[in-house]
């Protein structure tokens, strides 16, 4: 399956789904339900034949789209995109399945998922910046409407609106970085190959580089919930329905953290180096912060919001340590907590459908009456709070190596956040949710029936499967990850010297 | 004296008089199909413009008339604008009294329009203005039985005619200084020129006359209560042809008469372009007119226009032309159904427009895409044209700050406009309450109007890739000074 | 020693002066009639300029169309309307005195650019007579001259269908 | 007398330049809408005078063609002008400006 | 640092036909039984059972076979197929270790495990939950075993999060009680404080050798006694910080107690005999950390060359003395058991800080023993009783329970210590023969003191519990529990008394000490000839101990030592308060910090920020459209200013 067959498909389903009229309920949900099947069947083969160990850019396609504007469709996987494909695709499974039960107008809620799951593919695996933008801001539209016309809560619309402009006040500036890059650095191309390589031929100044960097930074920063740019994501999640929390939180927010990785560490290693110690500062304020912040949450979903942003504090952190086991392991992150957070809304999404209500205070007992959703809750929640078993754990800790050597007081400060903060909130929600007597009203419940298990299986399956054998991905995350470090780290002498550690692990690793 | 280069406008102008004397004869049953008479003869003018009728680059009149790629870049444009609304005008084909007239000025206002796309002399552009400006002043208040629209009649004539008297004041000086009106003729003494107080005198109160068609800070004031009043048709049409004639000629005058001067001035343009960005966004906020929204949010998109403009490069103007392109399918798009629910509703406040996703998807589509491609988010045409716009901007910011401002004010201003944008989209989608729950009926014409700009706007967003090579063409083909940004690009 | 026609120019710039200033802001009556009135006598006043700059056709027009015909018109719906004097409501100073300050600027920078400008073809008299005029317009500048009638087809037909009684 | 110099281009131009800023007094500070457009006229015959002015300084008879078209636009503008003024009045009953203020903010 | 055959790649695993491989097996069997139990047979009792105990035996036998191919005369091995995460530097397998300590530790494991499941069967006969029970038992046997084979400090640090989790699962197995709930959750917030010193004592090993392999790591150290630089004692007691969670010690032993919230017979094999003997065992498994000479960093440097090893036996031996003295005025037979064990594991602790992990190890070895046997015959008391913990509610029980009554009294022995009859003699002494030798005589002292306590408190239990007349209804009318409750109960008391005669102590040091010669004149007096002075002492204390206990508690129809010891036996009946203190200082201020961020957050964030933003351009765009007035004069006029202004710009720019 070729790349942009796999982006297709998900657009092909919309249209799909468009031309069956709105009442034949059933045949929408299976195009939809196939469509996703196809796409996740499809990423699994392209990551089966990707090959581990190959720096390179595989399943590459390349052509002119506006040459006019120095434009092109250029997408291909490597190490770094590979596994959120995957994730991507997956997610989008699980959540078309949890979709079943949307009764109000199916028909435009699976479009609208369909065009988000397109979008997510499309920025992750296209190569041209442009792009990325362009489908990462696809899925904004969609983002909206199924939040305004399905979400839930009586601060529905403020969130609404709140995500919206939040995010694309983040893509803008974001824009606004790649276009200043576009056009200072002369190359008038967003293609990123041939970005990297114009650039290393002649790299941007320092203060040019100083000055474009905090652009992207904080655009993409936004997308991802980056302290203080957090306040959007844990009240749009809970204001979310449930196909578009796990979408959003699971995948789309992990867009900002891919393109930056993808663009600031081999074309603005300078910028990068700068401005490390602010990405550092900020990281915590996720971790610690945002931990502090989900520990008052009365509220199921807010208190996962809000945990969400804590474990981006940890790739922001595997960032700023420019190392090849740190960027490693938030590629690790990225993926795991996608599969996480899609597993978390998924369940709390069940929980709000059986009992009416996520507010903690409300709820009680739950183990007894949903054993099936409640084990699954526990599950995740744990991997939330780092256990080993699930792919979280590697990640976090693989950060945690990759930081130790440069910035090891942020590590201990970051380890206390998210082994003890963490443990903290996640423990206290089991507590208060699913521990405890059950209360009368919610004692006859329904557990999930027999064939919806199967989206939250599918996502505990790959969690649990990476964090066995995280092997798998660090494999293949590794040489491209190795490749823009090398980029980072041995353009300019000043990063170099601050690195080398860092530097001579890099070589040794080949 | 080659007519053959006027051959478009001959046969506009011919329809137009066809369709008045047409009414003569026509029983009263019959106007409806007036307008799709008038519809179709546009229709095969414009596929005529566009394929084997497009005249091959050249001038008539003595250099007055100039025939190039961008004149026929505006001219498609004005023809579609023209197309469109008068598919939409036959949604009020029933109510509207003298709704031959209403066909027939409308094409002479696209006469108007053809002719400024032409003009390379400002006599020939000062007439071509004022016949598009004094066929406004009837269609904006054509719906005499509403107080609104003769109110937004008398405004827009008094500050029509305002602006017309700076802007004839400004042709003397300029006539004065230049002793020519001719464009080329000026651009070959613009450097002595530019030293002239008089001209540059001139030339500015020109450029006010033209700001005022663009509806630019500071001369906007008309707009919100212009558009709000005016018949939803023309208001359509004073959005999309009459915004887009005045950057024809501001274009033509800026980088086809002087553009050296325009450089020098490109501060002035950029700071009016900020300005005008923040003031549509910022008063387009609290609108629950939906008609005056549109009036802010058209001040506010001739702000990104002016800072393309502002750029005074290649790439600006090439952006300027494609935003234009987009722009042109998007407002008509969002206008079709807004004239739809006006007619019904009698109301153009959001609250007529709630729950039209259920009334109407058709509708709702249409409008939801046109606000999403006014918020400039992909995969719309109003996205691309945004993007070649900051493209054009960001170029400058390693020289210029207040560029990067620029940049900043614009990043600001959509984030605004997606406040204001979706507010009315979600007032189609999930109102707080809406009572009227039946189905809007869509006659044929509006349908094909939606449907075609919606297709057009998607496929601008996809596929821009003819839109900006033929925009580049049309700007490469005024006298365009090179800027150090462009020549690098140009050696590599 | 001043020439007739200096003299004669000072005297009809004064009075175009003179009478436009009565007839925007005439201190003793805000009729709309007495304004008309006297933007008659600013455009005789002005033809008389016309004449002094050799443009005699268009000297004639000024008298023929200005005051002729568009000044009737003018008072046909003055009288039409019936419009009295300005009510006297609260004239509000502030708004008169910033109107002034705005026109103050404005004639201030034109009257600054003024100063520059310098006659290009000292000397050298072209008459403005019909026939000249009349080559001009039917050669380089019949362009113009076709719209302006489409123009006035326009207003035509805006003229006749806005002050159409309403149709039911 | 010698101050008072032999008439020149710039002596009309400021004349012009004067009859144009009484036109844009009147539009400013009048409330009448009829009398609004009569200064409104004067700003057109100012420019008229200037055009006039210029072209016989210049020797250009192209200023007088275009004198010429702004005395037809003109009379097209008032007449349409006064048509809609006309049209107004017999729905409001007014030709003041502060009447018209059903379209704002 | 890595030897080069570690470096693996290729997932292939390797099996061959060696035996160690079988180690593999011991640690998956459990796995498979919980996955099992999870997904296949959670409907039927019965196979549930079957699974568990059948994966746990089969277990078991394979690590006797085990302990008697390599425990005996084998030779440490060491593989590692599976490479779990390799990129840079970082270099973690997933390897077993099969030496003398893993297997000796392999077999305590699964032999105690066997018991308790066994056990179980009669215990938990009738909960609705009875497999789930099963599979939690199975993972944490997994899990404990991950823990013990592990080879390098990650995969030691998963299995320990993974202990952690079944405990989690176990306390909290009854979690429709909120108390049980709540014990849960603190007690893995606990591990948790813990392992965070463990996880940064990781990283700062790892940064100083490259390596995370316990191989690795002990190569370096022993080439470079100075690679871990400044930072040497801080590391190791960063790592000792892990042992300090899971053995409950001073800090943090708040857990243990309230974990005895789940079931009994998981108080046995989780909070008595394996699980928290994990800290120990790392302890001894790292032991080469410590032996590096003592190193501060600067602003510690006035801590000289008091090493870490110093400050862990002073931590164990304050934990010991502690949890002695609350033990001796709790009432509830569960929580003197888990006090008791508290007391034992900081023995053990205090024992390794002496230097001494042989010691500790053999300790722990026979503790597991006594001390499951102890918690089952309580749980078969309070199964008698009708779930009744509190001992002076019980009373007479000799007579009604024979068997629990008789093993019950051989594990209180062999807690006490009581002289060549049980094993736990031996250990002890052992243990206070490493502090005297390791030159902590306070530590000797304090330790002869617990010693006394132990058998003080122990007694107290039995007698107050066992004997006199019954004081309730419910003890009035107990039965002897069923048999397969009886059964490990009699199989444990085996141990307790039989091990006394193996050469164990000698078997472990050996292997710390590869220079080691077994003592002259060994055997069953071994003791008094080579280390009198620690026979001696605790002979001594265990006598005094049993006087006084017989003393104020024979026929005593309530406690008469709250009256004695007044505000100090209120104090030690709450445990000191430190439940208290963390309560009200530990918890307060992190939720205050949590408070504070909320509060900015809401007020300052969200509030002022976001809505001040929001509402201020609102505020703006209102405002400025009152600028268009409807007014044409206003309009005419902002035209004209617009032209003034817009031109005089222009024409500055000139």
């Amino acid at each position: 399956m070729s790349l942009t067959s796999l982006l297709l498909t998900p657009f092909v389903g919309a249209l799909l789904v468009l031309l069956v009229p709105g009442n034949y309920r059933v045949i929408i949900r299976l195009i939809a339900l196939l469509t996703t099947a196809v796409t996740a069947i499809g990423a699994i083969c392209v990551f089966a034949a990707f090959h581990p160990g190959v720096a390179d850019f595989q399943f590459e396609q390349h052509t002119a789209w506006i040459p006019a504007a120095g434009l092109s469709y250029h997408v291909g996987v490597d190490g770094l995109n590979i596994g959120l494909v995957l994730m991507a695709s997956l997610v989008a499974f699980a959540a078309t399945c949890v979709s079943w039960d949307i009764e109000r107008q199916p028909k435009l809620f699976y479009i609208l998922l369909l065009l988000m799951t397109g979008g997510a593919i499309g920025a992750f695996v296209s190569l041209d910046l442009f792009f990325l933008y362009f489908f990462n801001e696809l899925a904004l539209v969609p983002t909206f409407l199924m939040m305004g016309l399905w979400g839930r809560g009586e601060q529905k619309n403020y969130a609404t609106f709140q995500i919206t402009l939040y995010l694309t006040l983040g893509a803008l500036v974001a824009l606004t970085g790649l276009i200043a890059l576009y056009g200072l650095s002369g190359a008038n191309t967003l293609d990123i190959v041939v970005l990297k390589a114009w650039l290393a031929e002649k790299p941007l100044s320092h203060q040019v580089q100083a000055l474009i960097f905090p652009l992207l930074l904080f655009g993409f920063g936004t997308l991802v919930g980056l302290w203080p740019f957090h306040s959007w994501a844990a009240p749009g999640y809970a204001a979310a329905p449930t196909a578009t929390a796990m979408m959003h939180s699971g995948v789309l927010k992990k867009v900002g953290l891919y393109a930056l990785i993808r663009v600031t560490l081999p074309l603005l290693p300078d910028g990068l180096a700068h401005w490390t110690p602010v990405i550092a500062w900020l990281c915590l304020g996720n971790i610690i912060y945002c931990g502090w912040l989900a520990m008052r949450q009365r509220d199921l979903a807010l208190l996962l919001g809000n945990s969400s942003l804590a474990h981006m504090g940890f790739c922001f952190l595997g960032l700023a340590s420019v190392s090849v086991i740190g960027v490693t392991g938030v590629v690790l992150i990225m993926v795991a907590h996608g599969l996480l957070a899609a597993l978390s809304f998924g369940l709390l999404g069940h929980l709000v459908k059986v009992t009416g209500t996520s507010d903690m205070d409300k709820l009680g007992g739950l183990l007894r009456p949903l054993p099936f959703i409640g084990a699954a809750l526990v599950a995740a929640l744990m991997a939330g709070c780092g256990l080993p078993g699930f792919a979280n754990f590697p990640g976090e800790i693989t950060v945690m190596f990759g930081v130790w050597k440069t910035l090891p007081g942020f590590v201990v400060v970051a380890a206390w956040g998210g082994l003890l903060i963490g443990g903290v909130y996640m423990l206290r929600a089991i507590r208060t949710v699913l521990h405890g007597p059950v209360k009368a009203e919610f004692a006859r419940v329904e557990d999930a029936g027999c064939w919806r298990k199967l989206p939250f299986l599918v996502l505990l399956g790959a969690l649990i499967y990476f964090g066995v054998n995280p092997g798998s991905l660090v494999e293949r995350i590794k040489p491209a990850v190795a490749e823009v470090v090398k980029a980072a780290t041995a353009k300019s002498p000043a990063t170099e010297a601050a690195h080398t550690p860092t530097a001579t692990a890099m070589n040794t690793a080949h | 004296m080659n007519y053959s280069l006027l051959t478009v406008e001959i046969l506009a102008t011919l329809l137009g008089v066809g369709v008045l004397l047409a009414d003569l004869w026509l029983p009263a049953s019959a106007r409806k199909l007036l307008g799709y008479v008038a519809a179709t003869g546009v229709a095969i003018l414009l596929t005529y413009a566009l394929g084997s009728g497009a005249p091959a680059d050249g001038t008539a009149f003595g250099g007055m008339f100039v025939v190039d790629a961008m004149s026929n870049y505006f001219k498609g444009f004005f023809l579609l604008a023209t197309l469109v609304v008068l598919l939409m005008s036959i949604e009020s084909s029933e109510t509207l009294v003298g709704y031959a007239e209403y066909c027939a000025l409308t094409i002479f206002a696209a006469v108007g329009m053809l002719f400024a796309a032409s003009a390379n002399d400002f006599i020939l552009m000062f007439v071509a203005l004022e016949l598009i400006t004094v066929t406004f002043y009837i269609l904006v208040s054509f719906s005499r039985g509403r107080l609104g629209s003769l109110e937004a009649g008398v405004k827009y004539l008094i500050l029509g005619a305002l602006a017309s008297g700076f802007m004839v004041f400004g042709i003397a000086f300029i006539f004065g200084a230049a002793n020519t009106t001719n464009f080329y003729e000026i651009a070959a003494k613009q450097a002595e020129l530019a030293k002239s107080p008089i001209f540059l005198v001139g030339l500015l109160l020109t450029v006010v006359g033209l700001g005022f068609k663009i509806a630019a800070f500071p001369f906007q004031m008309w707009a919100p209560d212009v558009y709000q009043g005016a018949p939803s048709t023309t208001t359509a049409f004073l959005a999309t042809g009459s915004k887009a004639a005045g950057f024809a000629l501001l274009l033509r005058v800026a980088f086809g008469a002087v553009p050296d001067i325009t450089a020098h001035w490109s501060r002035l343009l950029l700071g009016l372009g900020i300005v005008t960005i923040l003031y549509g966004s910022l008063c387009a906020i609290p609108q629950r007119s939906v008609k005056r929204l549109m009036g802010y949010s058209s001040i506010a998109n001739a702000g990104y226009l002016l800072l393309g403009v502002a750029a005074a490069s290649l790439s600006g103007g090439t952006a300027v032309l494609s935003y234009l392109g987009g722009y042109i399918f998007t407002v008509l798009a969002g206008f079709a159904v807004i004239n739809v629910v006006v007619n019904r509703t009698e109301s153009d406040d959001v609250s007529a427009f709630a729950a039209l996703g259920q009334r109407s998807p058709l509708l709702a589509t249409g409008l939801t895409v046109a606000m999403v491609s006014l918020a400039g988010i992909p995969p719309l045409a109003g996205f691309f044209g945004k993007f070649l716009l900051l493209k054009a901007v960001a170029a400058h910011i390693g020289t210029d700050k207040m560029f990067l401002l620029a940049l900043l004010v614009a990043c600001v201003g959509v984030v605004l406009s997606i406040y204001y944008y979706f507010g009315v989209v979600r007032a189609m989608f999930w109102p707080r309450n809406a009572t009227d729950l039946t189905p809007i009926a869509v006659g044929g014409a509006t349908r094909l109007a939606v449907v075609l700009c919606v297709v057009g706007v998607f496929y601008l967003g996809i596929c821009p890739n003819a839109l900006v090579k033929t925009a580049k063409q049309a700007f490469a083909g005024l006298n365009v000074p090179a800027t150090a940004a462009e020549v690098h690009t140009a050696a590599k | 020693m001043p020439q007739l026609t200096d003299l004669l120019f000072y005297g009809f710039a004064a009075l175009t002066l003179l009478f436009g200033f009565l007839c925007v802001a005439n201190p003793l009556s805000r009729n709309p009639v007495t304004s008309a009135m006297f933007l008659v006598l600013t455009i005789i006043s002005m033809a008389g300029l016309f004449i002094l700059l050799h443009a005699f056709f268009l000297a004639a027009v000024q008298v023929l169309v200005y005051a002729g015909a568009v000044m009737v018109l003018f008072l046909f719906v003055i009288m039409l309307l019936d419009l009295k004097e300005e009510e006297r409501r609260k004239l509000r100073k502030f708004t008169v005195g910033l109107g002034a300050v705005a026109v103050a600027a404005i004639a201030g920078i034109l009257i600054k650019a003024t100063l520059s400008a310098v006659p290009l073809a000292a000397g050298k008299v072209v008459e403005g007579n019909t026939k000249p005029l009349g080559v001009a317009l039917f050669t380089q500048y019949l362009l113009p001259f076709e719209i302006l009638s489409i123009l006035l087809l326009v207003a035509m037909v805006g003229v006749i269908l806005l002050s159409k009684k309403e149709l039911k | 007398m010698s101050a008072m110099i032999q008439a020149g281009l710039q002596h009309y131009l400021i004349v012009s330049v004067l009859l144009f800023s009484l036109g844009l007094f009147g539009v400013l500070a009048r409330r009448n809408l009829i009398v609004i457009y009569m200064g409104l006229e004067l700003m057109l015959n100012a420019a008229n005078l200037a055009l006039v002015a210029f072209s016989h300084f210049n020797a250009n008879l192209n200023g007088q063609v275009m004198v010429f078209f702004i005395i037809t636009v003109a009379a097209a503008e008032v007449a349409v002008g006064l048509a809609l003024i006309v049209a107004l009045y017999r729905k409001r009953s007014t030709a003041h400006v502060e009447d018209l203020t059903s379209l704002k903010y | 640092m890595e030897h080069a055959n570690t470096t693996v790649t290729a997932a292939a695993p390797a099996f061959s036909s060696r035996p160690e491989d079988l180690a593999w097996f011991i640690l998956l069997l459990p796995l498979i039984a919980a996955a099992g139990i999870a997904f296949f047979v959670r409907k039927s009792n019965v196979l549930s059972a079957v699974f568990s105990i059948g994966a746990v035996l089969a277990a078991f036998f394979l690590s006797v076979g085990l302990f008697i191919t390599f425990g005996i005369g084998g030779e440490a091995t060491v593989t590692t197929p599976f490479s779990w995460i390799h990129v840079g530097d970082l270099n973690v397998n997933l390897g077993v270790t099969v030496d003398r300590l893993s297997v000796l530790m392999l077999l305590v494991v699964t032999g105690v495990s066997a018991l308790v499941q066994i056990y179980s069967i009669g215990y938990m006969h009738g909960d609705r939950s009875f497999s789930r029970f099963f599979s939690s038992l199975s993972l944490f046997t997994f899990s404990m075993l991950g823990i013990v084979l592990a080879d390098n400090f990650v995969m030691m640090f998963v299995f320990w999060e993974l202990v952690g989790l079944s405990s989690y699962l176990l306390i909290g197995f009854w979690y429709e009680k909120p108390s049980a709930g709540d014990a849960a959750k603190k007690a893995f917030l606990t591990n948790r404080i813990g392992d965070f010193g463990f996880l940064i004592g990781i990283l700062m090993v790892w940064a100083a050798t490259g390596s995370v392999s316990f191989a690795g790591i002990a190569h370096k150290l022993g080439a470079d006694p100075a690679a871990l630089g400044s930072m040497a004692s801080i590391a190791g007691l960063l790592v000792f910080c892990g042992a300090m969670g899971k053995s409950a010690q001073f800090p943090l032993h708040v857990w243990l107690p309230d974990a005895m919230e789940g079931p009994t017979p998981v108080s046995a094999l989780i909070h008595a005999a394996t699980m928290v003997a994990a800290g120990v065992y790392m302890l001894c498994r790292t032991f080469f950390l410590y032996q590096v000479p003592a190193a501060w960093p600067g602003p510690l440097s006035f801590l000289g060359s008091i090493s870490a090893l110093d400050i862990i036996a002073v931590i164990g031996g304050f934990t010991a003395l502690l949890a002695a003295l609350i033990a001796i005025q709790q009432n509830d037979i569960k929580r003197i058991l888990a006090y008791s064990t508290l007391s034992q594991l900081g023995y053990m602790v205090m024992a390794v800080g002496c230097g001494g992990p042989d010691a500790a190890m053999y300790h722990l070895t026979t503790h597991a023993g006594f001390k499951a046997l102890l918690f089952l015959g309580a749980g078969s008391v309070i199964h008698a009783c009708h779930h009744e913990q509190d001992i002076w509610k019980m009373g007479g029980l000799w007579s009604k329970l024979p068997v629990t009554f008789r093993t019950f009294a051989i594990g209180t022995a062999a807690l006490a210590g009581l002289p060549i009859l049980t094993s736990g003699f031996y250990s002890k002494d052992a243990i206070l023969d490493a502090a005297i030798t390791g030159g902590h005589p306070v530590l000797f002292g304090l330790g002869v003191l617990v010693a006394a306590m132990t058998t003080f408190y122990m007694l107290r239990l039995v007698i107050v519990a066992f004997f006199g007349a019954p004081r309730t209804e419910a003890a009035g009318h107990a039965h002897e529990s069923p048999n397969s409750m009886i059964w490990p109960l009699i199989v444990l008391a085996v141990p307790s008394v039989a091990v006394a005669w193996l050469p164990l102590g000698d078997f472990l040091s050996a292997h710390f000490n590869p220079h080691f010669h077994p003592h002259e004149g060994g055997g069953i007096f071994g003791p008094f000839n080579h280390a009198p002075l620690a026979a001696t002492f605790g002979t001594g204390a265990l006598l005094f101990g049993a006087a006084a206990a017989f003393h104020l508690y024979w026929n005593a129809p309530k406690d008469p030592l709250p009256g004695q010891l007044g505000l100090i036996g209120r104090a030690m009946k709450n445990r000191f308060y430190f439940d208290e203190i963390y309560d009200g200082v530990l918890v307060p201020l992190h939720d205050m910090l949590a408070r504070l961020a909320d509060w900015f957050d809401r007020w300052i964030v969200s509030g002022l920020i976001i809505r001040g933003v929001h509402g201020s351009t609102e505020l703006v765009g209102r405002a400025l459209r009152l600028v268009q007035t409807g007014n044409l004069q206003t309009y005419t006029f902002m035209f004209a200013a617009g032209v003034a202004v817009v031109v005089m710009i222009a024409l500055k720019l000139k």
